[in-house]
């Protein structure tokens, strides 16, 4: 299977993507020798030879290269670069285990007919996910800011929302493949001759199961990107924001600043200066793209060397 | 009768989809004799599969009784049902499905005696290997996988593990229909052999009456989900009294070229049987599904045959 | 004199698949007279429904008939563009296919769909569309023609869907029926309707029928004429009786042999195995020393030998061998 | 045949138990009180509360977003369409580089998409003076851009799908047995293909509206329009129940629709595999 599965370019390409972005996040500082804080320190005016003012911040990517600076002077770059363990981590970390539980609960008794996931379904195909999630997520952080919630215990209880809403859906998606599976001859043939349900379920069906679980694992890390991305733009964060005291003394500005580093974050904070300095939206977008992009390599990959396999 | 394996009475299994409910075992009743194979004929959609998986439980009935040794067993749960899953088996159709792609020729085989808890490992490994010569297959596919293998030898494979655990009785659902006419006569004669070998009761399925003729000592045509006429073989091919019997005999492709019958309007059936399924004695253990006035005719009609026949 | 309808000579097809290319059909010849009914008999895998269906020019993609002739009236097909080879189509051969369900398109009207090779070959008008396709209706045998024209296949069973496709393939009454396994998805009450249904048309319309299948029973009862195939070769031809009554190669005999047959006493079925310790006949070898009749593929060298007139069969050939190796 | 009264109520049911839940569950888990009235919360995020009625403007910003919804549906069932027969003249080779990049392209997420043609229509207006109408006028309502913008998504999945129903379709026996009765082609692609393509399409009918809908929100959100999705965003409790109920029952009609559908074809499927 192994074997099978290196034999597919796409597959490589994008596992290749996904774990080179991680290992570079992780350790940029040794790779690009620079310090953390001074790279993510906060570039003020920039001055000219004679110390004259010639611009101020945002800059450019052509300004500041590679990819310019955000709204307070950070470099966006370094930005990207940290906060793509956290974005690709979250995703994976959340699909995990909205993947874990659902499968779990499907196992119990996959005859079984949920009434009510079925109306929490049929609602949320004319709700879109995003709406639900965020009407979630505000609660929260209402709610945690109401209580004072530390920043740990507020993401603790953001994931278990962003898991807890992409159940549902799983669940009915798993109790049809896997009824699927049950209703095939060799199931029965193993059921024909004494077996324990528990036999059946951990020889026969989770292994016959095993693709399309990363297949749908895959999916739901696409799903999750995606819905962080909306989420951002919607000015809500992972991990919340503080709020920031900003201007000269005289001429405050509040503004909330996303604590945790993921790109969602960048997108959200920035999302309304979106005309003045697009980059800092554009640039955080394409590495979410890029990112599902690579995803998806790995769905196809995977896909055809399935067809290929069956064609044998 | 003491030695009756298997008592049916008025089994039924019903199925529900959106479009109603489906009949496809209604009021079955019907008795195997140890050692004797019964065999099934019927078209597709006469239940006779349902019919199968619901004597071997793999289906809870939604009516009537179920008898293994004199024991029942409709009602039994899955833990109470496991010693008698041992002595009834299955032969499913399509040895593509049946048996599971991911798994060795030799796994397969000893996954009922690992089930079953039978032996240690290499006693099962002994027997598997056994079990592998009987079927005819060679010793080298233990290690080798299904998709390795052709229709015919899967086949083998699916007889080996059903077998492997010495059943009293097995139930072989169409063993043959996926399989070329060549390979087809080998299996059917492996199974024969095996079945005489191992002292086997057998209950035949198949939409094919030559293939169940060959196989059975007694022959059941099932339609519609009710049995409509049942009889010791050579009694039901030459004395056939249902009209859907007799049509199902004619139609019958004859290999030979002398005895071309061309142009015979086969009876086609309505969708729905007129009459209750009630099975009825009409002698020579030959029995017919009838209406009340329809008995009478048969019963003077084999006066009649009887009589002739003693001529 | 040519009283051929169909004449297939030293056909070869072959498939590209990735890399190698498998050949399907090998040096088949055949031929069908009017009138008659010529049975293609052979398993899975011998080569039979692709001998058919170059016929008709209707080989999949990757398929290719490489070398030979199929002369149909004189012409030689194999030789015509699309466009001429599709005024034969359905006018001059028409053919039924195997799998009767999916051979309608489920999106059209039953009525529209048994008229459209008319329609196309221009032998009738638009408007004289429905009276034309109820006359067929009605040929096939449907009691409700006029229910059963604005009917969609998904409303029929499968034998009626069957007899529509009859119906389609006579509709321009060709000269050559190629029935191509017309009964094998059927339950055998069906069967016979089926099978009676093309007979019938045959003798009403002196067309010819080529009936490719795998079912001696069914070659018995309705073909004049037989050729056995294996892996790719015909390996026995002869008329309808003597075949029956004196099989001379092992594969037809394991072939016939092979079925249950209740009206006869039988104790063991014979097997393909049952005849391998036959090697030769009359001082012909069927086959090297070393074969064995279990693989489907055919791959000694042989040839065809005439051994009473008209009766063919296959016989293993070394001088053929050093002529191909050489 | 491929509706019942009974079925979609069930459905309807099902539907509203679920609205209820949605709006009802966030304040239960996190223990703070909504009022169930059918006055709004407008909210800020620096906690200004304005309340206000959704009707009678729910109609308005109701009919906004169908409007809106149903023109780009409409554009990219035509453009696809159009784009698949043009493609299947086109030489193999081109086919697969097309369906390719089609790939490609539907990894794209919609709201990179929504925001790189805000910021190139910006960046066209400023640099030519050519201007498509972008911003929002509460009493002119904007419908050009939006709708264009709305059509791409649906546009890239139809297409990708048709090319792929396409490629499924001729080959199957249907069109040999239409090819054996002399018909050409062009005829079987144009009578025969075609017409059952549209018919397998309603099977994705309910995917392609589940992502339009979400698209439609981020359309909503990022041109700052004032539709019914927005709304949904802002209101709370009753509110959110009765602008969801606008969006449910009509949408519920059409998967309802679509599930019949497919459940008849899966139907025949099962009825297939069986013979």
């Amino acid at each position: 299977m192994i074997l099978k599965l290196a034999k597919q370019p796409q597959l490589i390409i994008g596992l290749t993507f996904i774990s080179s972005i991680l290992v570079f996040s992780f350790f940029w500082t040794d790779i690009l020798q620079v310090e953390k804080t001074e790279a993510l320190k906060l570039m003020d005016f920039m001055y000219d030879d004679e110390g004259k003012i010639i611009d101020h911040i945002p800059y450019s990517p052509s300004e500041v290269p590679p990819f310019g600076t955000d709204l307070y002077g950070k470099q966006l770059f370094y930005q990207i670069i940290d906060g793509a363990k956290y974005t690709i981590l979250i995703a994976f970390v959340i699909a995990f285990l909205r993947i874990v539980v659902s499968v779990g609960i499907t196992l119990i008794n996959p005859r079984a007919n949920y009434a009510f996931l079925d109306d929490l379904i049929s609602a949320t195909l004319t709700i879109p996910t995003t709406i639900i999630a965020y009407i979630f997520m505000n609660t929260l952080l209402i709610k945690s800011s109401m209580d004072g919630k530390s920043t740990n215990e507020l993401i603790f209880l953001q994931c278990l929302v962003l898991i807890g809403i992409g159940i549902p859906p799983l669940i009915s998606t798993f109790t049809r493949e896997i009824r699927g599976i049950l209703d095939k001859d060799y199931i029965n043939n193993t059921f024909a001759i004494g077996a324990r349900k528990s036999y059946v379920y951990y020889k026969h069906v989770l292994p016959e199961l095993s693709t399309r679980l990363i297949l749908i694992f895959a999916q739901q890390m696409i799903q999750v990107l995606i819905l962080l991305a909306h989420l951002g733009v919607l000015a809500i964060f992972i991990g919340g924001a503080q709020t920031l005291v900003l201007g000269d003394p005289m001429n405050t500005v509040l503004q909330d600043i996303p604590i945790a580093g993921e790109w969602a974050g960048i997108i959200g904070m920035s999302f309304t200066k979106l005309q003045a300095a697009p980059w800092i939206i554009l640039i955080p977008l394409s590495c979410f793209a890029v990112t599902i992009l690579a995803l998806n390599l790995i769905i196809q990959g995977i896909q055809n060397s399935v067809e290929e396999t069956q064609k044998l | 009768m003491d030695n009756l394996l298997i008592k049916a009475q008025n089994l039924s299994k019903y199925f529900t989809d959106s479009s109603g409910v489906h009949k496809a075992v209604d009021g079955v009743s019907l008795n195997i004799h140890k050692g004797e194979t019964l065999g099934i004929v019927g078209e597709s959609g006469s239940g006779k599969t349902t019919l199968g998986r619901t004597i071997m439980r793999l289906y809870q009935p939604n009516h009537g009784q179920i008898w293994f040794e004199g024991k029942e067993i409709t009602g039994l749960k899955d833990s109470k049902l496991r010693p008698y899953q041992k002595d009834i088996q299955m032969i499913f159709q399509n040895p593509y499905d049946s048996l599971s792609p991911r798994m060795t020729v030799g796994d397969i085989l000893e996954e009922p005696l690992y089930i079953q808890k039978m032996g240690t490992k290499s006693e099962r490994t002994e027997k598997a290997m056994k079990m592998l010569e009987k079927v005819g297959l060679p010793k080298t596919s233990y290690k080798k996988r299904i998709h390795e293998f052709s229709g015919g030898q899967r086949q083998r494979i699916g007889i080996a593990r059903a077998l492997i655990v010495e059943p009293k009785f097995v139930i072989a659902d169409e063993p043959v229909s996926a399989l070329d006419v060549s390979v087809q006569a080998q299996v059917l004669n492996l199974l024969k052999d095996l079945q005489t070998d191992m002292n086997l009761t057998c209950l035949f399925i198949s939409h094919d009456l030559s293939v169940v003729h060959y196989m059975s000592d007694r022959v059941a045509v099932m339609y519609l989900g009710h049995l409509i006429e049942m009889a010791p073989k050579e009694e039901l091919y030459h004395n056939p009294i249902h009209p859907y019997t007799q049509s199902l005999l004619s139609s019958i492709p004859v290999p030979d070229p002398e005895r071309r019958r061309h142009q015979k309007e086969p009876v086609i059936l309505p969708p729905k049987p007129l009459y209750p399924p009630q099975l009825v004695h009409v002698g020579n253990n030959h029995y017919v599904s009838a209406d009340m006035i329809q008995i009478k005719d048969f019963e003077i009609e084999n006066q009649q045959r009887v009589i002739s026949n003693n001529k | 004199m040519n009283q051929h309808v169909l004449q297939i000579k030293n056909l070869h097809v072959s498939f590209n698949k990735k890399k190698n290319k498998s050949i399907a059909v090998n040096d088949v010849s055949l031929q069908v007279e009017k009138g008659q009914t010529v049975a293609l008999i052979g398993e899975s895998g011998s080569g039979k429904s692709m001998t058919s269906l170059s016929v008709l020019n209707l080989l999949p993609v990757n398929g290719k008939a490489e070398r030979g002739s199929i002369t149909f009236n004189g012409i030689d097909l194999l030789k015509l563009t699309e466009k001429q080879m599709r005024k034969i189509r359905g006018n001059e051969i028409s053919m039924i296919f195997q799998d009767a369900i999916a051979s309608l398109n489920p999106g059209m009207k039953v009525g529209v769909q048994i008229t459209e090779g008319l329609k196309n070959h221009n032998i009738i008008t638009k408007n004289e569309r429905k009276s034309v396709a109820l006359d067929l209706l009605d040929k096939v045998g449907f009691k409700n023609p006029e229910q059963v024209y604005h009917q969609y296949p998904e409303q029929l069973s499968g034998g009626m869907k069957q007899r529509i496709l009859i119906a389609m393939a006579v509709s321009c009454k060709p000269k050559l029926i190629i029935a191509d396994e017309p009964t094998t998805s059927l339950d055998v009450t069906i069967q016979r309707q089926v099978l009676d249904l093309i007979d019938y048309y045959k003798s009403d319309m002196d067309a010819s029928v080529l009936l490719i299948t795998h079912d001696f029973g069914i070659v018995a009862e309705y073909a004049d004429w037989v050729y056995v195939m294996l892996g790719g070769h015909i390996v026995e031809s002869a008329d309808v009786y003597t075949i029956f009554q004196n099989p001379v190669h092992p594969y037809t005999k394991a072939l016939i042999g092979s079925i249950p047959r209740p009206e006869m006493e039988q104790e063991r079925l014979k097997s393909i195995q049952d005849y391998t310790f036959e090697k030769d006949y009359e001082g012909r070898q069927f086959a090297p020393e070393t074969y064995t009749y279990e693989s489907s593929s055919f791959q000694a060298p042989s040839s065809l030998v005439e051994i009473e007139p008209l009766y063919y069969v296959r016989f293993y050939d070394e001088k053929r061998m050093v002529t191909t190796i050489g | 045949m491929y509706f019942s009264i009974n079925s979609y109520l069930r459905r309807l049911r099902s539907t509203i138990l679920g609205i209820l839940i949605i709006s009802i569950l966030p304040a239960v888990l996190f223990g703070i009180n909504t009022q169930l009235s059918e006055q709004v919360y407008v909210y800020s995020l620096k906690g200004l509360n304005v309340t206000r009625n959704i009707f009678p403007e729910i109609y308005s910003q109701f009919f906004y977003s169908m409007t809106i919804f149903f023109t780009a549906l409409l554009i990219g069932l035509l453009v696809s369409l159009t784009l698949t027969f043009i493609t299947t003249l086109l030489p193999r080779f081109l086919q697969r580089m097309i369906y390719g990049l089609l790939t490609l392209f539907e990894s794209l997420p919609d709201l990179f998409i929504v925001v790189l043609l805000q910021v190139c229509i910006v960046a066209l207006y400023k640099k030519t003076g050519l201007l498509i109408p972008f911003y929002n006028d509460y009493n002119n309502p904007i419908y050009l851009l939006p709708i264009l913008v709305l059509s791409i998504v649906p546009t890239i999945q139809l297409y990708k799908i048709t090319l792929l129903l396409m490629r499924e379709e001729q080959h199957k026996p249907y069109v040999t047995v239409a090819r054996a009765m002399g018909l050409s082609r062009f005829y079987i692609t144009l009578k025969h293909v075609f017409r059952n393509i549209l018919t397998s399409l309603l099977q994705y009918a309910k995917t392609i509206f589940v992502f339009m809908l979400s698209n439609l929100f981020i359309v909503e959100y990022v041109y700052n329009l004032n539709g019914i999705m927005s709304l949904l965003m802002i209101t709370r409790g009753a509110a959110f129940l009765v602008t969801a109920l606008f969006i449910a029952v009509p949408f519920s009609i059409l998967f309802e629709l679509a599930d019949n559908y497919n459940a008849s074809v899966n139907k025949q499927l099962k009825e297939k595999n069986a013979a």
